[in-house]
């Protein structure tokens, strides 16, 4: 009985520590960014002219939009070809095309972003740059993000898909339903909250993607005037200007790194709330 | 079927993986230990790190039981990290600012920046006026300096970096008027971006384009006003974008720091500041 | 795997004295049960003699399991489960703060309804509630461990193969392990929850064998729905109803007595099989 | 004029087909692009992967040589991030999973925290690293401060696993442990560690594949020296972060960059499959017992 007791006040220890983590990361981020967050007006992010933090000019709004467009444009992709792959492996492909499928889709989630990045850069941006110059652009940060993304998006959609319940099928296959008027009207309803969760987890990703975005989108911190600009995201900036960043300018990439962890944090939150409600 | 046969060797796995893991860390901060090593950390320009990269190699060789790391990320980078203690000396490929009067500077070598375009791009010489066209928007295609007909893809440095400060300087630049297409950190992601697109246009610290073009990378460096960007030019004074590379410390450097400093300024590191397509300071 | 080791017929046990006396081993007074506030077990008062098998008898959901549960306060387990009123074994209350339950469910050995092998071999499943109880000498173990298969009737079924994962054997033999884990400490009392209904019949009946040999040796509480049984082996009968959904104790007697002659309507119209 | 009128089951058909062959076309293209990125790695590595490659220390800035140092710096960079974040992790798992009801206000705090911690970008950890390991506790740049920066971010995985693979061992082994007198503490070592060691390994490779595979947590803490490490105090370049280098900073560093990032594909996928085999080793033994 000593030693449960011992032991269960260690675990505690371990625990609090471990839960208190995410707190001391807030409070270090809202620590380095408090000379922003007091010193500037918030109201700069949005009105200062452009993003020159070496002439004191602290426009976020471009590097905010970016992120959005490309996070949004790589969703747009991914999650078509997500879906009808998690559709392809639970209700068209024979069980071994099934896992061979699914275990390609594994491994694609393996692939580490640097890699992705890397191939971005060496062989999808050349290409587009054929096409279109600079190749470095939006377009290939949100194909590179796609690539991303995508596996996340079909292995979640497969676990919603594979958790319907067989009796609802059968159900549906009994009233005459085709296969794809099963897929659309019983499995697609039965399964979405677990599916709109996947996506959400992968938007939080893409959000926050860092090394692959910075490889491929040429940095430019502007507002895009077409898929072929090149632009600079959030994460990409703190990338790229932490290194040598100083005062109010290292405090504004922390305000950055906040935006973006609040925006993940109310992400997780909500795929956590789909999470819950998926047999509801 | 005899699951508790693996069960049980699991642990055994654990105690022997956990018992490994803590032998191996025992040995590696013993043989540390042991070692007594004293350490250097220089951080900064991108632009001095190789040529630095090669002196603490040879100070090394010379003073064994001393381990000099080098990172770059650029010359504010250097200033951040020295007033900070993160580093030990900067990097600084510009001369102090005001404001910067804290810092002590010492001159190793001397640089220029040189205009870089791919090797098959036509174009081989600019006008301070037609640089200022090409980095501002105003001329978007090659064809308007006497090159192909094709979309020029303005490369520009990253903020923090002296090299984008020395540019734009000279060129009496605003760097929000500058339209970049790309934006770069260290001089070699230039060198690079350049090689891998024939109509972009960029620049760099000539000793780093010299040394890579020298080993067969693809790149020009452009005449500037008539003046050539080389190293000769350089060290007689007539290149006018030059500009000194420095060892930055927080307080006049002591110790190891000072005795760095001190090989890095002398005659014994000469041949390495030439082997970079930098210029001793004391040789004009 | 087969069931044919069951019909391995079981050798003498090497008892002490058997009997089954009188006396009170454990004395159950008002015990009230609630999880999460609600009441599973309404004020139970209860004698359980020594040396002799109680069997508790009712329909599901009566409280018999939550009640064998708490006289090895294995309801502490639970989350939100509150258990009032008095348990005495032995005279000695086992709620009080100086009784320590580890040693208290050494002296009380359970058996579940479907047996419960750790996934380690048929030695080690034996040998770890020893060595946890302090027992360590390795000829005293090997000594207990022959001891107590032989008396659940093992011993020559699996004496060659000790080694093997308990997994590999069978039902009833499983069955029979869990039992001799449980004597393997020596109990005084053995608390079995429905031991039989898990296993084929014919496993069955040599379980049932087996605890019949049993009595006398310990003082066994026995859950079972199968009223043929509770008549053939039980010495005592208590039969639970529900009521609201708690738990109750209807009527207590000798088992004899609560089969043949039930005091109370709802007692002999459950043994008769017209209820629950 | 007659109305065409198509029938209920053509128009049906017409969309069956059309979906179907969306469908395929997306499952094509998906496995095309795959192939041609595995091609493109493979093709490119090949050539330059060798032997030399792994057992050497990179010269001319990766150019020439190899990654041996590389390869050291990660290994030390993993090790220090599991020493921190497995301990810590599992014993989370182990309160959560054993000694705390499932719907605890404690362990329903200390999970959200987890579950927010699992979605903070891997650039924040690399900020907050920054600022609290390498600045605030004064470790620089070092592979100290980069392994603990990723512990930070092993930490939610590592623990979400083990705590699923408690929870997978049945309920009646911590019942019959209890019932024979045993305490929480002997029954989680003799009986519930060794069942959920499955799980264990399959989360532990997971965080590996995960650590082996992050970049932008260490571009601020570990640094990118890419000298063979002396300690732990050295700051030492990741694989990911060499590949980064090599292929952002390093003209005709390109070839070094695939061979590289061949190694670390073939490295993160053979972890993969691991973790997959341990992972269904689970499944299938759950229906054994």
């Amino acid at each position: 009985m000593q030693t449960d007791r011992l032991l269960a006040w260690i675990l505690r220890i371990g625990a609090t520590v471990a839960a208190l983590m995410m707190l001391l990361i807030l409070m270090f981020l809202l620590f380095e960014s408090w000379p922003a967050l007091t010193g500037l007006s918030l109201i700069r992010f949005v009105t200062d002219a452009a993003w020159h933090p070496l002439e004191g000019a602290y426009h976020l709004m471009p590097m905010l939009l970016a992120t959005l467009l490309a996070s949004s444009g790589a969703l747009m992709l991914a999650v078509p070809l997500g879906l009808a792959s998690a559709v392809f492996i639970v209700f068209f492909a024979s069980p071994r095309l099934a896992a061979v499928y699914k275990r390609l889709i594994e491994l694609l989630a393996g692939i580490p972003s640097v890699v992705f990045g890397f191939w971005g850069l060496t062989t999808l941006a050349p290409l587009i740059n054929e096409w279109h110059p600079p190749g470095a652009s939006l377009l290939t940060a949100v194909l590179v993000l796609t690539l991303m993304v995508l596996p996340m998006i079909t292995l979640t959609a497969y676990t919603a898909f594979v958790a319907v319940p067989d009796a609802l099928l059968r159900n549906a296959a009994a009233l005459g339903l085709s296969r794809w008027g099963m897929i659309a009207g019983v499995a697609l309803p039965a399964a979405r909250n677990g599916i709109v969760a996947g996506i959400i987890l992968a938007a939080a990703r893409a959000l926050g993607e860092t090394m692959a975005v910075l490889m491929v989108a040429g940095n430019v911190v502007q507002y895009p005037e077409s898929i072929f600009d090149p632009v600079r995201t959030l994460a990409a900036n703190i990338a790229l200007e932490m290194a040598y960043a100083m005062d109010d300018h290292r405090a504004v990439l922390f305000v950055s790194g906040l935006v973006l962890m609040v925006l993940v944090m109310v992400l997780s939150a909500l795929a956590g709330l789909f999470e819950r409600h998926r047999h509801a | 079927m005899s699951l508790h046969i693996s069960a049980d060797g699991y642990l055994r796995f654990y105690r022997t993986f956990i018992s490994a893991v803590i032998a191996g860390l025992m040995v590696f901060s013993m043989t540390t230990a042991h070692a007594g090593t004293q350490r250097l950390t220089l951080t900064g320009s991108s632009t001095v790190a190789p040529l630095v990269n090669e002196i603490a190699r040879r100070f090394e060789a010379q003073f064994p039981g001393v381990r000099i790391d080098v990172q770059t990320g650029g010359s504010s980078r250097g200033i951040n990290d020295v007033r900070k203690g993160v580093a030990d000396i900067g990097l600084v490929s510009r001369a102090l600012k005001p404001g910067e009067e804290d810092l002590h500077a010492y001159t190793i070598a001397l640089d220029g920046i040189g205009l870089i375009v791919h090797a098959r791009n036509p174009v081989v010489s600019l006008d301070k006026q037609q640089v200022v066209d090409i980095f501002t928007g105003k001329i978007t295609r090659w064809n308007a300096v006497g090159g192909d007909d094709a979309r020029i893809t303005v490369i520009n440095k990253a903020e923090g970096r002296s090299t984008l400060e020395l540019f734009l300087e000279y060129f009496q630049l605003k760097n929000s008027a500058i339209r970049p297409h790309v934006i770069i950190g260290d001089n070699a992601q230039g060198i690079k971006t350049i090689t891998g697109n024939r109509n972009a246009i960029g620049y760099v610290s000539i000793g780093a384009a010299e040394y890579e073009s020298r080993r067969g990378v693809p790149l020009r460096l452009l005449v500037l006003d008539g003046v050539a960007s080389s190293v000769d030019n350089v060290r007689n004074g007539n290149f006018p974008l030059s500009r000194p590379l420095n060892l930055v410390t927080a307080s006049a450097a002591q110790g190891l720091a000072r005795q760095f400093i001190t090989f890095a300024q002398s005659a014994q590191v000469h041949d390495l500041i030439e082997a970079q397509y930098f210029v001793p300071p004391d040789a004009d | 795997m087969n069931g044919n080791h069951d019909a391995f017929t079981l050798g003498p046990l090497e008892t002490g004295p058997a009997c089954c006396v009188p006396h009170p081993l454990i004395q159950v007074r008002n015990l009230s049960l609630q999880y999460d506030g609600k009441t599973a077990l309404d004020t139970i008062t209860l004698d359980i003699y020594q040396g002799c098998i109680t069997a508790l008898i009712g329909p599901s959901g009566c409280g018999k399991t939550s009640f064998l549960s708490t006289i090895n306060r294995l309801t502490d387990l639970i989350p939100r489960c509150n258990v009032t009123g008095q348990i005495l074994i032995g005279g000695q209350d086992i709620h009080h703060p100086n009784c320590d339950v580890q040693t208290l469910r050494r002296r009380i050995g359970m058996v579940f309804q479907k047996p419960v092998p750790f996934p380690l071999s048929i030695r080690r499943n034996l040998s770890l509630p020893l060595n946890e109880h302090g027992v360590t000498r390795k000829d005293e173990v090997a000594a207990i461990i022959e001891q107590v298969l032989y008396d659940v009737g093992l011993w020559d079924e699996v004496h060659d193969r000790l080694d093997a994962s308990a997994l590999s054997l069978s039902g009833g033999q499983q069955q029979r392990l869990c039992i001799a884990r449980a004597l393997a400490l020596n109990p005084e009392i053995l608390l079995m929850d429905e031991p039989c209904s898990a296993l084929d019949p014919m496993a069955s009946g040599v379980v049932e064998d087996l605890i019949c040999r049993l009595q006398g040796r310990y003082t066994i509480v026995i859950v079972t729905h199968n009223l043929a049984q509770a008549r053939r082996i039980a010495n005592y009968a208590a039969f639970f109803w529900v009521r609201e959904r708690a738990g109750q104790l209807v009527e207590f007697g000798r088992s004899q007595q609560i089969f043949e002659s039930p005091r109370h309507e709802l007692t002999a119209a459950y043994v008769n099989g017209s209820r629950g | 004029m007659p109305e065409i009128i198509i029938p209920v089951s053509v128009r049906q058909k017409i969309r069956d087909f059309s979906l179907q062959s969306l469908m395929y076309l997306a499952v094509l293209l998906v496995s095309a692009v795959f192939v041609w990125l595995l091609a493109d790695l493979v093709q490119g590595g090949m050539a330059h992967l060798s032997w030399a490659f792994l057992t050497e220390s990179p010269r001319d800035a990766g150019r020439a040589g190899g990654i041996a140092s590389i390869l050291v710096s990660t290994l030390l960079i993993l090790l220090i991030a599991l020493i921190a974040a497995v301990p810590l992790a599992w014993a989370t798992a182990v309160l959560l999973a054993e000694f705390v009801p499932i719907d605890s206000r404690f362990g329903r705090i200390v999970r959200f925290s987890l579950y927010v911690l699992a979605g903070v970008p891997s650039i924040v950890f690399g900020l907050f690293g920054n600022a609290f390991f390498s600045i605030y506790l004064g470790l620089g740049f070092s592979i100290l401060s980069g392994g603990l920066t990723l512990a930070c971010m092993l930490l939610p995985i590592l623990t979400s696993t083990a705590e699923a693979g408690m929870r997978a061992v049945p309920d009646a082994y911590r019942l019959s442990a209890a019932a024979l007198g045993m305490t929480r503490t002997a029954a989680l070592i003799h009986l519930i560690f060794p069942a959920a060691t499955p799980a264990l390994a399959a989360g532990l490779l997971i965080g590996i594949g995960r650590a082996l595979a992050e970049t932008a947590a260490l571009l601020f803490t570990s640094g990118y020296v890419d000298r063979m490490p002396g300690s732990l105090l050295d700051s030492g370049r990741a694989l990911a972060l060499h590949i980064f280098d090599l292929s952002m900073n390093v003209p005709g560093g390109d070839m070094p960059a695939y061979a590289a990032a061949l190694v670390l594909v073939s490295l993160l996928l053979g972890i993969n499959s691991l973790a997959m085999m341990f992972a269904h080793g689970l499944q299938r033994r759950r229906i054994l017992t």
